[in-house]
């Protein structure tokens, strides 16, 4: 399956994209992503292993389980007002 | 922003802006960039403003936050409260504006008069249950 | 009315509307007139502004009053308050506004739909020290 | 002397004018005031014998000295906002 990721602010400088389709096995859970995001290197290696995310929208807990065409947002601490 | 708020069950009517200060934490600001996860912002929005409702007995909460380039005096983020009695009307203006600081995607880059910018620290987004 | 308040060290603006509403007290309100003790009025408007801008350090507050007739859903009171930080702006439009009704000398009589009409009960001022 | 006094609200309704002038004589405090308008009967024999008033714009209390052409109102409860 492929999901979306988003990347914004800080991580979108070290990811240099804002957004990368991904391929992960089906059951492949936020945390899969996540590890598969670090492993590709350069600055993606550092992402923090346990980041905040939201997936389609919903904040959503690194245990979560994945779906084709899901969209995982990678949440740097959020600084609106 | 109020005009379609109102309602003659309504006492109460409470604005709030934030507004781009020239100095955060001592340094000079010469001007401000908010970006935003935009679809997810406008929803968390939305469910902050019927948090408040359901939790201060409210009428109408209309929520803005802008992004791109702002300058120094200009409003960044708007909350009108509308309400039948003015306690409420200020508790949930005050809720809106902390939650939406703690939660809501919004990002905000600084630049500095020395030519520096640098994106502001902020708040991780509290994640609760599994869905 | 926030217009000329705001300076570039303000961060929050915070405008509250004291709006007349159809019920008070449960019984049906058609119409209301405010009367005041106009130069007096003012001067203890004036003077609530200075002790809640002294007290909460905020920036430019401004208070204003209508008197006459108002109608259901018109506004008979408007506090703007500047201020560098948002929470002070909150406590300084609150600390304005209930000092505004127990002490500044506006009255208010209200019209019922049944044609009846009565000035409503309000705060005796609290008088302190010997002049 | 003479002093102003002014009446608002319900002590206008009860006094029957928006303001009248009043002959004391001198040294008088707020209370003389308040007993001498009393004893005028009519709606005035209902003012309270502790109203709250104002001196030249400032609460005062029923022991303040008055001077001659003071203004004093006389300020039933407050209902504005």
């Amino acid at each position: 399956m492929i999901v979306r990721s988003l990347f914004f602010a800080t991580y979108r400088d070290m990811a240099g994209h804002d957004e990368l389709a991904v391929e992960l096995p089906s059951g492949a859970r936020v945390a899969d992503l996540v590890g598969s995001l670090r492993a590709r290197g350069g600055g993606l290696a550092r992402l923090p292993d346990s980041p905040v995310v939201a997936v389609n929208m919903d904040y959503a807990p690194l245990a979560t389980e994945l779906a084709d065409g899901d969209e995982v947002a990678f949440i740097p601490p959020v600084a609106g007002g | 922003m109020l005009g379609g708020a109102l309602t003659p069950a309504d006492g109460a009517a409470l604005l709030f802006w934030g507004v781009v200060r020239e100095q955060n934490d001592g340094r000079a600001v010469s001007q401000l960039e908010y970006s935003a996860y935009g679809p997810m912002a406008q929803r968390e929005m939305l469910r902050i403003a019927d948090e408040a409702r359901a939790r201060f007995g409210t009428g109408a909460i209309h929520v803005v936050h802008r992004v791109g380039r702002l300058e120094i005096g200009e409003a960044s983020v708007a909350i009108a409260v509308a309400s039948p009695h003015r306690g409420e009307a200020y508790e949930a203006s005050r809720y809106v504006i902390e939650q939406l600081k703690q939660r809501v995607p919004v990002w905000k880059r600084e630049g500095y008069l020395d030519g520096h910018a640098e994106w502001v620290p902020g708040f991780a987004p509290a994640v609760e249950a599994a869905r």
